[in-house]
């Protein structure tokens, strides 16, 4: 939408001792688009994820979030910028009930945390069980969060990343250790689920993503890292196509 | 509700109660204050082996504020204890907030430790024989022989019922509900915008606060002050209370302490020789066989 | 909604839990309160755990055993030959000190009202003593101390119920510093050594005000305070022979004493300078030839090897050997003559109440300024309104006897109490700054 | 001059049983992440064994240098009796617990052991002088040192390699660290960790017997020894960093150091010394000077 694209980075690199894990990153998103960064393991992708997110401060160059240099940021205070994101290895509570989890999340994210202000009061419980609803988590609702199987616990990683309508959203292999046929339909969910985001526009989606009919069909735009590179950008038929994506990516070419 | 009728009942049980339990009690109420600080740590997830500290601030506050400031008021008292641990544990609270599990434990044992060592060298304060203090008034009146122990037994019990009605309130708000969360997760509720540094530092304040009220409770009730309310046994029975409780229950702690109690006073006289033996036992029996402390016996949430 | 619910969970459990502990307890100070007629019971409290245990705690203790036994048979040589106290039979219940001021409080509370003893009797620690005095006194039941040193407990406060049967500590020093002058021992210059504790800061206080007057150009030197229970002074006693000094003065006791002398020993420190122990009687016996010769020493009254002749003295001294085949040195001698005064108090107070079991006030009124003998001489309760002792004290040289393979004490003076103690109308700190006034040392 | 050479000697001396005192606790804390609130126990075992053991020998008319060897025996003896019945019988059940309860659970045994100790020993207090007056004296200046303080500076050193070379030199020491570095890893490998756990309480108990009974000629042994150390080898292990071998002989270092520069410079500050040198180190270095603590990754 506007001419400030929601996500930009100028010459991003970080090191750990002698490997590269990304090195001059340059790249804009704009408002409403579904990014999707795909690459070999270590490629480099996590790490640019969690530089965006300030768990990683890179060594070179700068990030900025609709303009605004985010770069030495806390991850929480980034988050109340308004960039989300789920885990790999999804990031809960354990110890507490589904409805909790989101309980937790909801109260962090509107900053309503109060000493006297029950955690369970009918207004939070309500937008809390319209979210589980999306994701189709309300079955689960009373469950302890460690019970439950794999694919649940993903969508509740992103269920919480979501509930404070971000503006970015980071996914991070958000279908990884999940069936080929359950992918599908839980894609379906999660991108239907981002559909009724309407407060601030289009939420702009950026999905880590290692099955490429995953990200034919759900990404409007590929980034493809290699070695901390960034090897290919485009749509994804051409992104895709490309000889280097080929070679070192889907493998479909042997050098 | 059923807590408030529940410390009505105590109240009223006072009055039936031989002289030897009231007070045995007064002194379990008012250490449970302390432990329920480190109820509301452990919620967090750290548990703290210097509470001796803030108790021993709490006393000494409450003691020098009747010795020297002439303030006589038994609640004027608690709350000045109360407050001067807050007040004098807050500084440190950032600092400790950045340590977690054994790491915590130490540092707050080591200030605890600090402060038993300064408080020995002040000779004002009477030392290492520390000192006494008269009798409290309450609000304006004089208390005879007779009466102050049940008096004192009353707003120590009432004190009690309320911080833990008032914990209770807590533990189930927003914050008291992302304490917990604090302890499954601090990653996650960083990346929810949540402050992990925040919440274990309002806790470890807040448990200041309990402590502090605990200390001068029991400087009110005892009438005498030393440093050892700082020295590391003292916070270690603290722990002890908290853990026999477990981190559901609140009134679980005022519960676990109550026994810790009656246990030492009856083993100390009926096995002067080896009352500590006695101990030893009975914390190691606790500790292998209440694993989720006493309050796990009734509150059955599918809960580790 | 919910918690609710959980509190509902909760409170009939714990009241069910609250109720059996009152009842269990309840029953249990029945059961104690039926047989209290026609004996008389005391509550002896002192360290049977901890670093006071073995040089105080558990000697005193054992004295109490032999003692009690001895009246309860009526063995006790007159006046104090009635068996048990007044013809009741003499039951003790003996209670740990160790584990700090709070706890003794709650013990004394238990032992008067669950135990039902007529009285206590206990308290080496200072700090103990200063915390249980208010409560007995509140309780308005009658309590004797019978070792504590702090001269405070009697000069800030006032007490109807309270005695205590011993000198306070501000006796050791002066005595302490008196014999120095009247040997004429050489003090130009002065160390000390005290343990960094109220005990060890008031014995120290007490000996630099005794020099100040007795030996006005005496120059205080190296001053360490040590933590108590150090075990280890290497480092202290190279300062204190790094700065020489004709006098090295020290209050330890106990444990830390017997390491600080087994490690100076060797390193010749006794050779190099005199050393004065304001309170070192008690570990003589176990320390046998290590020992060094020639230290002044002191009891804390005419205790063990500088206990005064009297047929008294034999008699308790046989029997205490007997059971314990080491001679009594302070603490079981401080613990004797409490249980000798109160033996004629309870008996007086009889008397003055046709012979029934008299109450706390009719003890207390008769304790009130009593004087009596003991194996350490006559104990008068001159001080604090009637309520603290004042008695005799003794300081001597030590010496090791091969022969008799024990250390004996040479050069025994004696000073009679008004000479070491202050008059009943004045703090011993003023007293002494001073310059000791109304002393009468004959 | 003098009077800093003393300092340094007095300090040296003082730290070398402040370290032989304090590492069994740290080399405990690495392996099995238990602060071992019992330590002060085994101390004083140590000292009583060692106190029983030598007045035998004496008794057995025995030549003077057997009782060095009848101490170590001594710190064997209550390792061989006491690891087994503590780590099988005792704190095997509750591993894996929190390590604070942990904490509290040695407590108890600490308790426990005080009583114990006092049945077994009695009230009375045991010396073990004959060892003292072996290495004879040694006068540096004006001062007259006592031999058996170098002796235990040599002693320090001794156990301090011998603990050093056994951890980074043998197959079994490479097995510990690995376990210190991380228990599941090292169990995932294959290794027996509660095994190695055996042997690390069987070493910190024999650590902790060895600073007894080389104490004990220079105390009297007798109820209230185990207390004494409990705070001032948990004082070092602080300041060097919670299992940090390295960390311990700085810590004993620093704090043997500027205690006795306290003694000879400011003897007021002595109680406090030690606190003081703790507090600030945990103002600036709270994990301790050898501690380094891992970044959690994601």
């Amino acid at each position: 939408m506007s001419g400030t694209p929601m996500l930009r980075a100028r010459g991003v690199g970080i090191r750990f001792g002698a490997v590269v894990a990304a090195a001059d990153i340059n790249i804009e998103i704009m408002a409403g688009e579904r990014v999707s960064l795909i690459g070999s393991n270590g490629a480099g992708k996590t790490t640019f994820v969690n530089m965006i997110t300030g768990y990683l401060k890179p060594d070179a160059g700068q990030i900025e979030l609709a303009g605004r240099d985010i770069t030495p940021l806390e991850p929480r205070t980034i988050t109340r910028l308004g960039v989300a994101r789920s885990f790999q290895i999804p990031q809960l509570f354990d110890e507490l009930s589904v409805l909790e989890n989101m309980l937790v999340a909801t109260a962090c994210h509107d900053n309503r945390l109060s000493f006297w202000e029950a955690a369970r009061r009918p207004a939070a419980i309500d937008r809390a069980d319209a979210l589980l609803r999306r994701f189709r988590l309300d079955e689960h609702r009373a469950r302890r969060v460690a019970e439950l199987p794999g694919g649940v616990r993903k969508l509740l990683d992103i269920a919480m990343a979501m509930t404070g309508q971000p503006k970015l959203l980071l996914l991070d292999e958000p279908t990884s250790g999940v069936s080929a046929d359950e992918k599908f339909p839980m894609m379906d969910i999660i991108m239907g689920a981002l559909g009724h985001e309407t407060s601030a526009g289009k939420m702009t989606v950026l999905f880590v993503e290692h099955d490429m009919d995953i990200v034919e069909r759900y990404a409007d735009r590929v980034v493809a890292f290699y070695s901390g590179r960034i090897i290919a950008d485009g749509v994804p038929k051409v992104a895709l196509a490309t000889d280097d994506v080929r070679r070192y990516v889907t493998g479909e070419l042997v050098q | 509700m059923i807590g408030m009728l529940f410390t009505v009942v105590l109240v009223l049980a006072g009055l039936l109660m031989p002289k030897w339990l009231t007070f045995l009690v007064t002194m379990a109420a008012a250490q449970g204050l302390v432990s329920l600080g480190i109820l509301l740590l452990m919620r967090g997830g750290v548990v703290s082996f210097g509470q001796g500290m803030v108790f021993a601030l709490g006393g000494y506050a409450a003691a020098l504020g009747y010795s020297r400031l002439g303030l006589t008021d038994a609640l004027g008292l608690t709350l000045l204890g109360g407050v001067t641990a807050m007040l004098v544990a807050a500084p440190f609270a950032p600092m400790l907030a950045r340590y977690r599990g054994i790491f915590f434990a130490m540092l707050t044992l080591a200030l605890s430790m600090v402060i038993y060592g300064l408080l020995m060298k002040i000779e004002l304060m009477g030392g290492s024989d520390g000192f006494n203090i008269g009798r409290p008034t309450l609000l304006g009146q004089t208390l005879s022989d007779a009466r102050v122990g049940y008096v004192m037994y009353s707003l120590t019990i009432v004190t009690a019922g309320v911080m833990a009605l008032l914990s209770r309130v807590y533990f189930d708000s927003t914050r008291g509900l992302l304490t917990v969360a604090v302890r499954d997760n601090e990653l996650r509720v960083e990346y929810l915008g949540g402050s992990v540094r925040q919440a274990m530092m309002i806790n470890f304040i807040l448990a200041a606060f309990a402590g502090g009220m605990g200390g001068a409770l029991v400087v009110m009730s005892l009438g005498h002050i030393d440093p050892n309310f700082s020295y590391w046994t003292t916070s270690g029975e603290f722990v002890f209370v908290a853990i026999l409780a477990g981190w559901q229950s609140v009134l679980a702690v005022f519960l676990a302490s109550t026994v810790l109690e009656v246990v030492r006073s009856f083993s100390s006289s009926y096995f002067p020789n080896t009352w500590q033996l006695a101990l030893g036992l009975f914390l190691l029996f606790v500790i292998r066989f209440l694993t989720r402390g006493i309050g796990s016996l009734w509150i059955k949430e599918n809960r580790r | 909604m919910k918690e609710t619910m959980k509190k509902a969970v909760i409170s009939p459990a714990f009241k069910r839990q609250a109720a059996l502990t009152a009842i269990g307890a309840a029953l249990a100070c029945l059961v104690q309160g039926v047989q209290a007629q026609e004996t008389f019971k005391v509550g002896i409290v002192s360290f049977l755990s901890g670093q006071a245990a073995e040089s105080f705690g558990i000697p005193a203790v054992n004295g109490a055993k032999v003692l009690i036994e001895a009246f309860n048979k009526g063995e006790a040589p007159a006046p104090y030959n009635k068996t048990g106290f007044g013809g009741m039979k003499i039951e003790p219940t003996y209670v740990d000190e160790n584990g700090g001021a709070s706890k003794q409080v709650q013990e004394l509370r238990n032992l008067y009202d669950r135990d039902k003893v007529d009285v206590v009797v206990g308290y080496v620690g200072s700090g103990d003593c200063l915390a249980v005095a208010p409560v007995a006194e509140e309780m308005k039941k009658f309590l004797v101390l019978y070792d504590c040193g702090t001269p405070r407990i009697f000069e800030d406060g006032k007490y109807g119920y309270v005695f205590r049967t011993a000198s306070h500590a501000t006796m050791d020093n002066v005595a302490l510093v008196r014999y120095m002058k009247a040997h004429n021992v050489k003090a130009d210059s002065f160390n000390m050594m005290n343990q960094d504790y109220a005990w060890g800061q008031d014995s120290r206080k007490d000996f630099l005000w005794s020099m100040e007057k007795l030996y006005p150009n005496a120059k205080p030197g190296e001053d360490l305070l040590p933590k108590f229970g150090a075990g280890q002074y290497g480092t202290e006693i190279s300062a204190l022979m790094a700065k020489p000094a004709d006098v090295t003065h020290s209050s330890l006791w106990g444990g830390d004493l017997q390491a600080f002398i087994l490690q100076s020993g060797p390193r010749g420190l006794f050779k190099r300078s005199q050393v004065v122990l304001s309170a070192a009687d008690h570990v003589l016996p176990a320390l046998g030839d290590k020992m060094p010769d020639g230290a002044i020493i002191g009891a804390r009254g005419a205790y063990g090897l500088m206990s005064p002749k009297s047929a008294l003295n034999d008699w308790w001294w046989a029997i205490y050997q007997k059971s314990y085949t080491v001679y009594p040195v302070q603490a079981p001698y401080r613990m004797a003559q409490s249980l000798l005064g109160l033996k004629l108090a309870v008996e007086k107070a009889m008397a003055a109440n046709g012979g029934k079991k008299p109450n706390a006030e009719q003890l207390a009124a008769a304790f009130k300024g009593l004087e009596w003998d003991s194996p350490a001489g006559r104990i008068r309760m001159a001080l604090g309104d009637g309520h603290q002792a004042i008695q005799e004290t003794a300081i001597g040289k030590t010496r090791y006897d091969a022969a008799k393979k024990m250390v004996v004490i040479d050069d025994i003076q004696r000073f009679p109490a008004e000479c070491v103690n202050p008059p009943a109308n004045m703090k011993s700190e003023d007293w002494i700054k001073a310059g000791f006034p109304g002393a009468k040392c004959n | 001059m003098q009077t800093l050479f003393t300092i340094l000697i007095d300090g040296l001396s003082y730290a070398a049983w402040l370290f032989i005192v304090a590492l069994g606790l740290t080399l405990v804390f690495g392996v099995l992440k238990i602060l071992n609130m019992a330590h002060g126990s085994f101390y004083a075992l140590g000292a009583y064994a060692a106190a029983s053991f030598v007045s035998w020998g004496a008794s057995m008319k025995m030549a003077p240098a057997f009782s060095i060897v009848a101490m170590l025996l001594a710190a064997v003896a209550v390792a061989a009796i006491l690891a087994p019945l503590t780590e099988r019988g005792l704190m095997r059940f509750f591993y894996g617990r929190d390590e604070v309860l942990l904490v509290l659970v040695t407590y108890a045994l600490f308790l426990i052991l005080e009583d114990v100790t006092k049945l077994i020993w009695g009230a009375n207090p045991y010396y073990v002088s004959e060892p003292y007056s072996l290495f004879g004296n040694i006068d540096i200046g004006s001062q007259t040192y006592v031999g058996y303080d170098f002796a235990l500076v040599a002693l320090a050193v001794i156990v301090g390699l011998a603990v050093w070379w056994g951890l980074n030199r043998t197959r079994h020491g490479k097995i510990v660290l690995a376990v210190i570095h991380s228990a599941e890893v090292a169990a995932s490998m294959g290794i027996n960790v509660s095994r190695v756990y055996m042997l690390a309480f069987t070493v910190g108990i024999f650590l902790a017997g060895i600073g007894g009974a080389f104490t004990a000629p220079m105390i009297s042994v007798q109820p209230g020894v185990s207390v004494g150390v409990i705070i001032i080898s948990f004082a070092v292990v602080i300041i060097g960093g919670l299992g940090s071998i390295e960390g311990a002989a700085i810590g004993a270092l620093i704090v043997g150091l500027a205690r006795s520069l306290a003694v000879h410079m400011a003897p007021v500050a002595e109680l406090f010394s030690i606190y003081i040198v703790m507090a600030l180190v945990l103002m600036f270095r709270p994990e301790g000077l050898f501690q380094r603590i891992q970044a959690r990754k994601i």
